[in-house]
């Protein structure tokens, strides 16, 4: 086993697909190390890419932003223009782990891990926020959603690296908001979450949406029907109670220990109305 | 000297104060050795594997490739610890535990073990070790455990204590029967009667330090362990005896401990850690990785409960009735029957009977929980005593009064009560403030009782007083919680001198005569009772000792307030000796002074508990939240207040884990899904409110200050008291531990439906 | 002469007894009269019986001294935790 | 294997150490510099027992490899008092008992330095949500989120 810290993303992606055996990017290390932890992964090579010039930066552009891959979740917390603007994604990307975990894991991280029930992938799915490939001698921007493929499975080709997460800069009258599902209050793994974003016109009717639901299927699910449901509405009884029908009708969930399909599909129609209704508090409407 | 337990009443100087503990510092600034902490020169690193099956013939075990890898020093098996238990079924059990023989019987059993120069080599050793398992089907739950149909987990099983000995083995180890009165006639006289089942799925203690010892055994038949135990002396004993030792050649010291509950009460892995230390002839740290602690240590029985209880329109409980199925893992043990004791303990009954299975299954063996058994009886019994208010028309407290057992009452388990606190307590908590509280929207209050014997024992205290007058006082009961503490206030109380002169220590077992465990709530019960004992002896060789320097009878001398007084007008020119003054003349008057104590502290009070919590159910999604939770409880005397608070507190928060989220969930494989703190949840910070408390000093008349055991019985009510939260918060009467949330959500639903 | 009372599963051993009497001055004797006289129970008094004196239990005290008229009540030894 | 050579900062002191590659801070901090305060409750980052301070973050030593040391300023439990002088946070857990066992003590006193460095006034909302991802089993955290309040009430007068 090597451990290798890189000092450009091209020399990182160049190790990654020069490597022979199983290969591993470390940025937070909260899900590698677990897995190395319990013997589900041994690599043979450890790619550290916090020492990449700009990867553990959050920068603002014309655009919007640009998060880093080796940025941790606690610092996006920190940033007050980001927080501003994309309310919903920081809340998600705080709530992964403990406070311990927040000041190592990433959004990236979380994104890569293309477990369905990651916290952050909702919310950034509701935004349509973008991720930005870097290869040996490529680089592509792609929807998030397009990255995890299944339980742990992602559409990378070896010696990619996601090496950025691009969120739009705000239009005005637009909120977002991330809600999940757990037992405690803290340090468990969604059994249902969804992430709505929300912009209205200035009559406080949704004008665009887009609503994400997590862990009621392989991979976090954007739902064309709830957005249909919201646009043109001010969010009244009647539409919360379609969009929540819609919600629970769109999770092809699984029985397993962290819950059963009933309670999946329940819960994803009242956390999807709920986390509409503060959406929409936060983009203005009444 | 004859010492004398019983209590008499007195004013205290040093018991019921809150002086910092002796061995705060080094836990606050990390020193403080735990058992992982330890480390011998020239030490390997020692590794289990564990079968993966939950029920599997072990055919065979090639360990021929593992033992060729270059820095493995040793690969054991069961052929590495031969049976030696000549024929004590209990310890043969014990040894199958720590690695089985010709059977696995769960998901995680030992099954070969090996010592290696570093973790890493000793991993890959693991990964050698060929086994040829032939996959036997299996049982995990206790209700079809005992189906006729279920699969055979021990062949030699015959369920004992049936009438007629059974023709054909089951999983059912043992029927046990308690209780009086006639409960047909009983429930005849009945105007309303409740009849409900109840389940509760299996928990961990969860203690945070994972089982870590360190083996050292020599060629010449000499060995020291190194562990994280509540009960070195127990352990010595089993180990010797597995091993074919000398107890006293084997010597154990019991590291600090990070949390036991009951699950550090039984020997897991320091057999196989000095067998693999014997073969190899070198030191060898085990330490259990969070997820052997779930898989292969601690857990409590899984249960089913049938509750019977019947009242008259006034309220007088006429009959009460429960059958109890517990879990045992895959060896026989005695849970149900502890359940079957416990479950109606609170109250005055006429007419009791419950019966107890002890139950096989292919989940870990069963170890002792904190009031081991109870919580589980007293959810079900609690629970329909509510309802039976409910449908009464009773206020549930006001029904419980009407009903607790007294002094003189006979117990459903048999004996009559001496003085005891469930009255007290139940007056209290109907006179406690939260019962008053407003509640809101979908919030709902909860009350319920618990009682736990607790247990006293062997016992052996040491107390020498330095040259310079400071006192060491050597305890043989493992300090799982403050009890060093609190015992070195009941040595400065009867020495009369103060706090901060003395040093208590845990010593080895080569230190110090045999203690039983730390369990049962028995260690500053028991060693308070031999650390006065001690005391008293050493005030007579002080009084000895004064008497010489005074050159007067010893008679004429007493000792007050940590001084040896001259009785008598003829004396009145002595001034008073003390201890200090006492101790430096000490090698001229005779040599060292020191008081010893080899008791068996019998008497240990019964306890009593009573709970008061407020939950808020969201009903969209069946989440809780505690919003208030109250204990009340008779700790006879409370000799360190802020430790007996503690143990309320904690046993309060187990109980409220246990009540809403904490469980073993099993596949359809038999292997447990969730061993790990991520999936098997119990309570963070930001889950609980503070947890007030009231504690009780009803004083226990078999002790001389009237401490009774404190530790376990705040464990018993909260899976009841949270369950009457909850069903009174959302309208519906809730039957299964734990109240996850799906749980929750679908019998809310299951009843809006119906 | 002290009467002595036998918990549910003892008592079928005891040929289906609850109650029996025994002339005993303390625990041992106790033990030891049981066990001759009901020698099914010997196994249950090796494997540790507690003794419950007028409610207070005692576990190894053999010495213990068994007061005439006292409620003797035998029980199975626990495990705690 | 190769080892990997690092240079650290750990509690004030200039520190090397050489390491395996897969090797966590934990394993290195506790098994080859003989700095056991930090403890391993799960290795998963889900009970914070082996938490430190690493460049000013409130981290789980057990998901830091050795090697991501180098560089780096690390803070243990060990380096929490000065001298023989308590931190108020172990003077104020030691008067309220806000500890049995023990063993979680070091990760809380971590958790709680952390939470205290960056928001000195917390509610007990903020004490126990800040304290989340810390597990004790013995004392129902009713003492510890006292002590860390009157800590708090302390070191704000300080």
């Amino acid at each position: 086993m090597r451990y290798i810290r890189p000092l450009s993303i091209e020399d990182a992606a160049g190790l990654l697909a020069g490597s022979a055996g199983t290969a591993a990017i470390l940025a937070g290390g909260s899900d590698l190390l677990v897995r190395m932890k319990g013997g589900f992964i041994e690599p043979d090579l450890i790619v550290d890419i916090k020492a990449i010039d700009g990867l553990g930066e959050i920068r603002e552009t014309a655009e919007g932003f640009s998060i880093g891959a080796a940025v941790p979740c606690a610092v996006l917390g920190e940033n007050t223009a980001l927080q501003k603007a994309w309310p919903g994604v920081v809340e998600a990307a705080k709530l992964i782990g403990s406070k311990q975990v927040q000041g190592r894991c990433t959004i990236v991280g979380n994104l890569c891990n293309a477990s369905p029930a990651a916290d952050s992938v909702p919310a950034l799915v509701a935004a349509g926020a973008k991720a930005v490939v870097v290869g040996p001698g490529t680089r592509r921007t792609i929807a998030v959603e397009a990255v995890p493929t299944g339980p742990g499975k992602t559409s990378l080709a070896k010696g990619e690296i996601v090496e950025a997460i691009l969120l739009d800069s705000r239009l005005p009258r637009s909120g977002d908001a991330y809600l999940r599902f757990i037992p405690r209050t803290e340090m468990d793994i969604a059994v249902v979450s969804a992430g709505v974003n929300l912009t209205l016109d200035e009559q406080g009717r949704v004008k665009s949406a887009r609503l994400a639901l997590g862990a009621v299927a392989p991979t976090v699910i954007l739902v064309e029907e709830a957005a249909e449901v919201l646009i043109g509405s001010k969010l009244d009884e009647a539409t919360l109670e379609r969009l929540a029908k819609v919600c629970s009708g769109a999770c092809r969930p699984i029985d397993d220990k962290r819950g059963t399909i009933e309670f999946r599909r329940k819960v994803a129609g009242v956390l999807a109305k709920r986390a509409a209704t503060t959406a929409y508090a936060r983009a203005g409407g009444k | 000297m004859n010492f004398d337990p019983r209590y008499s009443g007195r004013n205290f100087t040093s018991v019921g104060t809150r002086p910092i503990r002796p061995d705060g510092v080094d836990k606050v600034t990390g020193r403080a050795r735990y058992g992982a902490d330890f480390n011998m020169a020239g030490q390997l690193v020692g590794r289990v594997l564990r079968s993966p099956h939950a029920h599997a013939t072990i055919r065979k075990i090639d360990t021929s490739k593992a033992e060729k890898l270059a820095g493995v020093k040793a690969v054991i098996t069961a052929a590495d610890l031969p049976d030696l238990t000549d024929g004590d079924a209990a310890m043969y059990d014990i040894l199958d535990n720590c690695m089985a023989r010709k059977k696995a019987l769960y998901d995680g059993h030992a099954v070969a073990a090996v010592a290696a120069v570093d973790a890493r080599t000793a991993r890959q050793a693991l990964k050698l070790i060929e086994v040829d398992y032939e996959v036997l089907p299996h049982v995990t739950d206790v209700d079809e455990a005992m189906k006729h149909s279920a699969p055979l987990i021990n062949d030699a099983i015959f369920t004992e204590g049936l009438e007629q000995k059974p023709v054909k083995p089951s999983n059912v180890t043992k029927r046990t029967q308690y209780g009086h009165g006639d409960i047909h006639e009983g429930f005849g006289q009945a105007d309303f009667v409740v009849e409900r089942s109840f389940k509760t799925e299996q928990t961990h203690q969860g203690y945070i330090e994972p089982h870590a010892c360190v083996a050292n055994v020599s060629s010449d038949g000499t060995a020291d362990l190194w562990v994280c135990t509540q009960g070195h002396f127990v352990y010595r004993q089993h180990c010797a005896q597995l091993l074919g030792m000398e107890a006293s050649k084997l010597r154990v010291t019991s590291s600090e401990i990070g949390g036991g509950f009951g699950g550090k009460t039984h020997v897991w892995a320091e057999p196989v850690a000095l067998a693999l230390s014997r073969k190899a002839g070198r030191p060898v740290k085990l330490v259990m990785t969070r997820d052997e602690v779930f898989r292969a240590s601690g857990p409590t029985s899984a249960t089913s409960i049938d509750v019977r209880i019947g009242a008259r329109k006034d309220g007088t409980i006429t009959a009460a009735e429960a059958t109890l199925r517990y879990s045992c893992g895959p060896y026989a043990g005695t849970w149900a029957e502890i359940g079957a004791m416990t479950a109606f303990a609170c109250y005055k009954l006429e007419n009791v009977r419950t019966v107890g299975y002890e139950v096989l299954v292919n989940r870990p063996k069963t170890a002792a929980y904190r009031a081991p058994s109870a919580p589980m009886a007293a959810f079900a019994v609690e629970s329909a005593v509510d309802e039976l208010a409910k449908e009464i028309g009773m206020d549930p407290v006001e029904f419980r009064i009407r009903n607790a057992a007294q002094e003189g009452t006979r117990s459903s388990y048999g004996p009559v009560y001496g003085p005891i606190g469930i009255g007290p307590t139940l007056e209290a908590v109907k006179n406690h403030p939260h019962m008053k509280a407003p509640l809101g929207k979908n919030q709902g209050r909860g009350m319920a009782c618990g009682f736990w014997f607790n247990f006293g024992g062997q016992t052996c205290t040491d107390l020498n007083i330095g040259m310079d007058g400071s006192v060491s006082l050597a305890v043989g009961t493992v300090d799982v919680g403050g009890s060093r503490a609190s015992l070195s206030l009941v040595a400065a109380e009867e020495l009369g001198i103060p706090y901060e002169q003395i040093k208590a220590v845990v010593a080895d077992t080569s230190s110090l005569g045999y203690n039983d465990m730390t369990d049962g709530s028995r260690g500053t019960f028991s060693s308070s009772m031999a650390t006065i004992s001690a005391a008293r002896n050493a005030i007579k060789v002080l009084r000895e000792r004064a008497a010489q320097m005074w050159d007067i009878p010893v008679d004429d001398v007493v000792w007050e307030k940590g001084h040896a007084i001259a009785k008598g007008e003829k004396y009145d020119n002595l001034a008073a000796l003390s201890l200090k003054e006492i101790a430096a003349a000490s090698g001229k008057t005779g040599g060292p002074i020191a008081g010893h104590s080899e008791l068996v502290a019998d008497g240990a009070g019964v306890s009593f508990a009573t709970h008061i919590c407020d939950i808020e159910v969201d009903p969209e999604t069946g989440s809780t939240r505690v919003l208030r939770y109250t204990v009340v409880q008779d700790a006879g005397k409370a000799v360190h207040p802020t430790y007996v608070e503690g143990q309320y507190q904690g046993g309060a928060a187990q109980g409220i884990g246990w009540a809403l989220n904490e469980e073993y969930i099993y596949g359809k494989d038999g292997r447990l899904q969730n061993p790990g703190f991520l999936d098997y949840r119990i309570p963070v910070c930001s889950d609980l409110p503070m947890i007030d408390t009231q504690i009780l000093e009803i004083p226990n008349p078999n002790h001389p200050y009237g401490v009774r055991g404190v530790g376990e019985t705040s464990i018993v009510p909260p899976l009841a008291a949270i369950a009457n939260a909850v069903s009174n918060a959302a309208g519906v009467r809730m039957t299964h531990i734990p109240m996850s949330p799906p749980r929750i959500l679908a019998a809310i639903e299951a009843e809006r439906g119906g | 002469m002290v009467e002595v009372t036998l918990w549910g599963s003892l008592g079928a051993i005891a040929g289906g007894k609850s109650k029996v009497e025994i002339e005993a001055k303390d625990i041992r004797e106790l033990f030891r009269k049981l066990a001759e006289q009901y020698p099914g129970l010997e196994p249950y008094i090796d494997r540790g019986i507690a003794v419950a004196i007028d409610g207070t239990i005692y576990r190894d005290t053999w010495s213990k001294e068994l007061p005439e008229g006292a409620e003797i009540f035998l029980l199975p030894r626990l495990a705690g935790g | 294997m190769a080892g990997v050579a690092v240079s650290t900062t750990i509690n004030g002191d200039n520190v090397e150490f050489l390491c395996q590659p897969d090797e966590t801070l934990l394993d290195v901090l506790r098994d080859r510099l003989g700095l056991t305060g930090a403890k391993e409750g799960c290795g998963t980052g889900d009970c914070g027992a082996c938490s430190i301070i690493l460049d000013d973050r409130l981290v789980c030593s057990c998901l830091v490899l050795g090697a991501e040391a180098e560089g780096r300023h690390v803070e243990t439990i060990e380096g929490m008092a000065h001298g023989d002088r308590l931190h108020p946070l172990q003077q104020k857990f030691l008067e309220h008992a806000a500890l049995q066992c023990g063993v979680c003590t070091p990760g809380f006193l971590m958790a709680a330095k952390d939470l205290l460095a960056k928001n000195p006034d917390p509610t007990e909302e903020e004490i126990r949500f800040g304290l989340a991802g810390n597990l004790c089993r013995c004392t129902g955290y009713d003492k510890i989120v006292r002590a860390v309040q009157d800590a708090a009430s302390v070191m704000k007068g300080a």
